[in-house]
């Protein structure tokens, strides 16, 4: 039980990594049709825009991460919109998966190029202190992972829920042509998803470096489990990404400690081909009811 | 149309003639793993060997000419690497150096020893040099060499009667994997829990956890640095208070780095290390940092030995010939008096497997400790 | 005489809403059968219902007695029924003549000799005589999406006629195709109809040409068939002018 | 362009390519032939383009999307190293590669397809992983991450193949007639339904395509290509491991038939030929061929959608026009 | 032109791709009155909506609102100037609260701090709105969905509503509810451009008719006339009407 306990606490707190990942993956589809395979970079690269902050230009710690955040919405949020989806928005999805492969690569090499092809560990802002609790031992670190994920989520879902510009943001992915009819500025609410998307994907990177380290290859899992939790939660919903981010955090490890660990990817997968054939809307998805 | 096309697939065909080489250098090729899941090791590689080459140059050369290295990227993948060795090898080098993935040795060594050049690999994998290729060359111990010396520390020292086993799922870790199991068996230890990773792995919670319910009296983990370091923080954080014993990627001081705290008490054999109680091992740590702002490790060492290897056996062969230099690199011993490069006297027998002095350390206080020193295998 | 499409008793509903309610008619052999009926009335829904492309919640449809209720449009199709799409359905990227022979090729012998047989299945002069029927000789080599809407719209008629098919059942045929074309386009399917003895269904918001073509009527409004007969009884049908312009 | 005219170039570039290799100061061409290298890389792009042909067939041709080619060149190239080691003959190997891998496309489309269209793609994606653990993972069959060393190249009639030039020409007599294989299946009334499939998939129903087989087809085809040039990887590298049929290389494969031109028949080729040979070209740029890789293939996304096939077609067709 | 013209259409071109639906229409739709639009099937009637309120550009011709030039106007544009448009159909978030639907039309708002008055208005108005409020919007029924889509236009106070087959798909009471709210705006000022099937009912509340066929005005005239006409039955039923010599 304690062990289980381990697991799952464990598995939340990565799980909440992913979907951070998932939800913009998710927002991005709902509002311009973008599958991006280069999400998992995404969430590789903003700790290295706050490690070049930090140790190329002496920037310190905290102001980092905001830069880093900053920076990522521009990279990753506008200039992803413009230069890599402006021009192919049009074309169809698998021009758009194409081009978003080719960036993953692009994202990686360039970090290996021109920072490092090391691990690099990532300062952190919470203490690594331990705290234990009927033989379950978290990090507090771990623990923030947790919790800051969370309220970044609450935050989220109070934006697109609580706000007039998150509703308008709604509107445009259920609806783009009757909110065009209403007056809502569609264009600027896409390129606020890839903003946010951009700025959840900086938040996962600065939450999950401290504890895994930062290397340009991390983004190869982290995209792939993305992709699968945004698809078994539903692709169209932010509450089915948080439900599947979480739900493949928490199987990984289970089936890492009673499966096997040599087979713990394919768990998974196996899952999202289950959702696929039976259910493939996702968990919490509902039908994609737009016509044309 | 037609003419086009044709005019099209010459120029196409054309380009697979690289430029040949300065003709008065001579050109050694560095096939190893510039990106994919081993372009760390490459990177290390890659600087070790660049900065001996500088230092050769500038002191003369070998035989009065300069060496040139190239670098070809294996992309961690052994069908590249063996395309790029193809292509090293049409130009008849003296030398190959590389690959350092295991796999990927495996899959060139046949063509050196068919075009009789010496290669000189990082690869560990115990299976490499009992291939019958008289043309190998280690830079470090194969896990033939370093798994019984581990398998000896935990049954006389850690007089361990269960052990764990954890490591990386891919040539290097799986090797070691195999050795160390056999050789514990041949000790009558027990293996009470074997468990698989991946390489780029993040989360160990529930290897540790299996690890904790396996109630061995040590672990061997076998995983490379970043996973290694990633490990022993999730097993600082459970709690888990066997030793946890291992080889030169658990307590180097890149782990060391990446871990911080977690990292001290680690234990065990290391074939290589900067850390060695050995003034030019140390010295060569300080150039390399000072050089390329980053602290090498076992491979940056590996690279940098490689050229004082061709250097020393072509100055005995007395001519830069492929096949004389393999047959001066066999039984041949190296020493730091004549050639300081080579860092540790080192001694290359028939089958190209290399001895030499090895160590027994452990972490303290976030620095590797040297405890004991282990004289060569062969006096 | 059997009919050659019989409808029987045909229900459908989405989401609570009953679209068709028991929709009941035959169609004979060499008719022209139009079937109208304000906005919203069914129409299409029954359409999809007989070709497969739904599956009707209740009521059956016979193709020369045989049930072939809720068959996929591919093995309806190759039991002789076609159709046309109420959109334009061309292939954009194959050739006017490429179209025509796609349109048939499965009609002909079996997936091997499609394989290893001719390049044009056999259908060439089936080709031809499309292509000169429909005038369309001079646009056979170019891609079917460089053409004129008019032009496509006659290309699409001409694909339901390459596989032989006794029925063929039209979904708007005149929509969106300017007044010239579509005397063109009515002219050529009644020549259809009275040289091989074609039998149409068709569907069609252009009042005047589906009096001009059709045969028989047959009006739906809500679901139902309010008014069957020919196109001038039709006309002067009270209950009609109600469904159209309302009471 | 006519079946005549593309049977002609077809011919030239064959025998263009069959003396490659060929040291031709002999007969008094002032051409000293390929090397060992360039004739591997040579045999590798025709390896490389089978696939990719395959890939082709499935993505330009029928309209569908895959994301495990690699896995099937994996498949293949583990079934003949590890039959052929035991003894069976390469011949049979060769084709039990291609059967194995079309009865696999044909097990992994038929559940798939009948969700929607992306799905498809998202099985072949997991099938990708799945197979790759498997290969790492069955160590007793695969050899694991240790791979399978000293594959044999094979005798063709008695005549053995060991040498480079006589394999390069082995392979190409293969990738000829595979190549003529799938120009006759494009032409022919199969490839006028896969066209039909990807253009408009209700309309062909309706015209008694049976959509759903001439997509199972079209899948299984294509991965059997990649099961028949994994069937020849095998003796060409003499050595595999599992790295080279991962899901990267998977997308690799998309990403070759893409930038080629999907959808035109050399695309596939020239793909190959971008994705093996480029690195060659830019040597001089070491590591950085991949970002330039990258960044082509996103220009190429944005400007260029119809891959270079389709941009050189053009370019003629203005010039051949003025 | 009549001079107490709100809306003009002179010669207006459009269409989608290679199809062109309107062919030259021209008319003028009156101010403080309610015009109906009727025509067979593929006359172009939507498409009209949809090329004044600038969803569909203007190939050639002219459009004049309120005096302006807003031929080339973006959507946006057109709701600042005070047109509002109810497309046929569903057009509610179904996932976004009736409240928040009902907001939504106020995204043009020029003066925000009004926002929470004009909805509180609405919703005085039209009682059944506050009573659901809280509710998913794709739980109200057809009707209700209407009411709302009507109500999410007027938040704007616009001078000219476009508003497309309000009655298809409802049960005759709440048509005869619909249409009785579209009578209500006229008296407050609104004029009102509606798109209807149901020509009589329609033609019997209006006080001009727009007789539209193969993307060109056939009639224009005052409802009651049209409603008279002989012609209609013909029109719809087929036999055309010749385009005026």
């Amino acid at each position: 039980m304690t062990d289980f306990l381990q697991l799952l606490i464990s598995g939340l707190a990565t799980g909440a990594i992913y979907a951070l990942a998932a939800i913009g993956f998710t927002l991005l589809w709902q509002t311009s049709q973008t599958i991006n395979f280069a999400q998992g970079e995404f969430v590789m690269v903003p700790a290295f825009l706050a490690l070049i902050a930090m140790r190329w230009f002496g920037v310190p710690f905290v102001a980092s991460l905001v830069l880093a955040i900053l920076a990522s919405m521009l990279l990753l949020g506008v200039a992803f919109r413009y230069v890599v989806v402006g021009p192919l928005i049009r074309r169809g999805v698998l021009p758009l998966v194409i081009s978003t492969i080719a960036l993953s690569i692009l994202l990686k090499e360039s970090v290996k190029d021109f920072y490092s092809a090391e691990a690099q560990t990532f300062p952190t802002l919470l203490p690594d202190t331990l705290i234990t609790v009927a033989g379950v031992s978290v990090s507090l670190a771990q623990l923030g992972v947790l919790a800051v994920a969370l309220v970044t989520i609450v935050l989220l879902q109070w934006f697109l829920a609580g706000t007039r510009t998150g509703r308008q943001m709604q509107a445009t992915a259920q609806n783009p042509t009757v909110a065009r009819i209403l007056g809502v500025p569609v264009e600027r609410m896409i390129l606020y998803t890839f903003l946010i998307n951009a700025a959840l994907a900086a938040m996962a990177s600065l939450l999950v470096s401290p504890i895994y380290l930062a290397k340009f290859s991390n983004g190869e899992t982290l995209g792939l489990i993305a992709f699968v939790a945004a698809i078994v939660g539903g692709f169209n919903q932010v509450r089915g990404a948080i439900a599947g981010g979480l739900l493949i955090g928490v199987l990984d490890n289970l089936a890492a400690a009673y499966v096997s660990t040599a087979y713990r990817q394919a768990i998974p997968l196996i899952l999202l081909v289950l959702v696929i054939l039976f259910r493939p809307q996702g968990l919490l998805g509902r039908r994609e009811e737009r016509a044309v | 149309m037609l003419r086009k096309t044709l005019a099209l697939a010459g120029l196409a065909i054309g380009g697979l003639w690289a430029p040949a080489g300065f003709a008065q250098d001579i050109v050694i090729p560095n096939i190893i793993e510039l990106s994919g899941g081993g372009a760390t090791v490459g990177a290390m590689w890659k600087n070790g060997s660049s900065m001996a080459v500088e230092e050769i140059n500038a002191s003369g050369g070998i035989l009065g000419k300069k060496i040139k290295l190239e670098f070809i990227d294996t992309a961690s993948d052994p069908g590249k690497a063996r395309a790029a060795m193809q292509r090293a090898l049409d130009d008849k080098p003296v030398a190959i150096f590389g690959p350092i993935y295991s796999g990927s040795v495996s899959a060139t060594l046949k063509m050196t020893a068919d075009a009789e050049v010496p290669q000189v690999i990082g690869g560990e994998a115990g299976n490499l040099t009992a291939q019958g290729s008289k043309y190998i060359f280690r830079t470090s111990f194969g896990q033939n060499v370093s798994m019984p010396k581990i398998a000896n520390y935990l049954r006389d020292i850690v007089k361990a009667k269960n052990v764990a086993v954890v490591f990386v799922n891919n040539d290097f870790g799986k090797g070691g994997r195999d050795a160390i199991v056999k050789e514990l068996a041949a000790r009558d230890i027990k293996v009470v829990a074997d468990i698989s990773t991946e390489a780029g792995q993040a989360d160990f919670a529930a290897d540790v956890i299996k690890l904790k319910g396996a109630n061995a009296d040590a672990i061997f983990v076998y995983l490379n640095e970043e996973e290694s370091a990633r490990f022993l923080r999730e097993a600082r954080k459970q709690g888990l208070n066997k030793p946890l014993i291992g080889e030169t990627t658990l307590l180097g001081q890149k782990v060391i780095d990446l871990a911080g705290d977690a990292a001290n008490g680690v234990k065990g054999h290391v074939g290589l290390t900067v850390d060695a109680p050995v003034p030019a091992i140390q010295e060569f740590g300080k150039k390399y940092e000072a050089k390329y702002k980053t602290k090498p490790d076992h491979n940056g060492v590996k690279g940098y030995i490689a050229p004082y290897m061709i250097k020393a056996a072509a100055e005995k062969a007395g001519k830069l010939d492929g096949k004389a230099i393999a047959a001066a690199l066999r039984g041949m011993t190296i020493t730091p008096d004549k050639v300081p490069g080579i860092l540790i006297e080192a001694t290359w027998d028939d089958t190209g497997e290399i001895d030499r002095i090895s160590f027994l350390g452990e972490v303290k206080d976030g620095k590797q400790v040297i405890t004991e020193t282990l004289p060569k295998l062969k006096k | 005489m059997t009919a050659l499409l019989e409808v029987r008793d045909i229900e459908k509903s989405f989401g609570g809403v009953q679209a068709v309610c028991g929709v009941s008619f035959d169609v004979h052999e060499g008719e022209i059968l139009g079937v109208i009926g304000p906005n919203g009335s069914g129409k299409s829904t029954l359409f999809n219902c007989i070709l497969g492309q739904l599956v009707p919640d209740r009521g059956t449809v016979r193709v020369n007695g045989r049930n072939v209720t809720a068959l996929r449009p591919s093995r309806l199709n190759r039991l002789g029924v076609s159709r046309t799409f109420q959109l334009l359905q061309v292939f954009p990227e194959l050739t006017v003549r490429e179209n025509l022979i796609l349109a048939g090729q499965e009609h002909r012998g079996s997936r091997l000799t499609r394989l290893f047989g001719a390049r044009d299945a056999g259908l060439g002069s089936e080709a031809d005589r499309m292509l000169d029927f429909f005038r369309l000789r001079r646009l056979e080599g170019e891609k079917a999406g460089s053409l004129s809407y008019g032009q496509q719209k006659l290309l699409d008629a001409a694909m339901a006629f390459m596989s032989g098919s006794r029925l063929v059942l039209l979904d708007e045929p005149a929509g969106g195709v300017n007044l010239t074309m579509l005397a063109d386009l009515r002219e050529r399917l009644e020549a259809i109809n009275r040289e091989t003895g074609v039998t149409f269904v068709v569907i069609e918001h252009n009042m005047e040409f589906v009096m001009a073509l059709c045969t028989r009527l047959i009006v739906l409004a809500e679901g139902r068939i309010i008014a069957e007969g020919a196109p001038a009884d039709v006309r002067r049908d009270p209950a009609v002018i109600e469904a159209y312009l309302g009471h | 362009m006519s079946a005549r005219n593309s049977l002609l170039i077809g011919l030239a570039l064959l025998v263009l390519l069959a003396l490659a290799p060929v040291d031709l100061n002999d007969i008094g061409v002032p051409y000293p032939g390929l090397r060992r290298y360039g004739t591997y890389i040579l045999t590798l792009w025709l390896v490389t383009a089978i696939a990719a042909m395959g890939v082709n067939l499935i993505v330009g041709y029928a309209g569908q999307e895959t994301l495990a080619q690699a896995a099937f060149v994996g498949i293949g190239a583990y079934l003949t190293a590890i039959v052929t080691k035991a003894g069976v003959p390469f011949g049979v190997a060769f084709a039990a590669s291609g059967l194995l891998t079309f009865v696999i496309g044909i097990a992994l489309g038929f559940p798939a397809l009948r969700v929607q269209k992306h799905y498809l793609a998202f099985v072949t994606l997991a099938f990708s992983v799945l197979c790759w653990l498997v290969f790492r993972n069955e160590q007793w069959i695969t050899g694991g991450v240790m791979g399978i060393r000293d594959i044999e190249r094979p005798s063709f009639l008695g005549w053995p193949l060991r040498n480079h030039i006589r394999f390069y020409w082995f392979v190409l007599g293969i990738t000829s007639i595979m190549t003529f294989v799938l120009w006759w299946i494009v032409r022919s009334p199969w490839g006028r339904a896969f066209t039909a499939l990807r253009e408009n998939p209700l309309r062909a129903e309706s015209l008694g395509v049976d959509v759903r087989l001439y997509t199972l087809l079209a899948f299984a085809l294509g991965s059997a290509y990649g099961g028949m040039a994994g069937s020849l990887y095998a003796p060409l590298v003499e050595f595999i491991d599992p790295s080279p049929f991962a899901l990267g290389p998977s997308l690799l494969f998309m990403l070759m038939v893409v930038i080629g031109g999907s959808g035109t028949f050399l695309g596939p080729f020239v793909g190959a030929g971008i994705a093996v040979l480029l690195p060659e070209w830019l040597r001089a740029w070491e590591t950085w061929y991949l970002l330039i890789y990258a960044v082509l293939v996103m220009v190429m996304m944005a400007f260029f959608p119809s891959g270079i096939v389709g941009l050189a077609t053009r370019l003629l067709a203005r010039k051949a026009r003025s | 032109m009549a001079p107490d013209a709100i809306l003009t259409l002179d010669s207006v071109v459009a269409g989608y791709g290679k199809m062109t639906i309107l062919n030259g229409v021209s008319a003028a739709i009156h101010r403080g009155a309610i015009t109906t639009v009727i025509g067979p099937n593929g006359a172009g009637k939507s498409t009209l909506f949809k090329t004044v309120f600038g969803l569909l550009g203007v190939r050639t011709g002219r459009v004049t609102f309120n005096g302006a030039d807003t031929t080339s106007f973006e959507p946006r544009r057109m709701l600042d100037a005070g047109v509002c448009y109810v497309p046929q159909g569903r057009n509610l978030f179904p996932e976004l609260s009736v409240r928040h639907n009902l907001e939504l039309g106020g995204v043009a708002l020029s003066d925000t701090s009004r926002l929470a008055g004009r909805m509180e208005e609405m919703m005085a108005r039209f009682p059944m709105l506050r009573e659901k409020a809280n509710a998913q919007a794709s739980t109200l029924s057809g009707g209700q969905q209407k009411l709302l889509e009507v109500a999410r236009g007027l938040l704007l106070e616009p001078k000219l509503m476009l508003i497309d087959e309000p009655s298809i798909g409802l049960s005759p009471l709440m048509v005869q509810e619909v249409f009785s709210i579209l009578k209500d705006l006229r008296s407050a000022g609104v004029s009102i451009l509606m798109i209807e099937q149901n020509a009589r009912q329609a033609l019997a509340i209006s006080d001009y008719g727009l007789v539209l066929e193969q993307g060109q005005t056939r009639i224009e005239d005052t409802a009651q006339n049209i409603l008279a006409d002989p012609r209609i039955a013909q029109l719809f039923l087929g036999g055309g009407l010749a385009p005026a010599a």
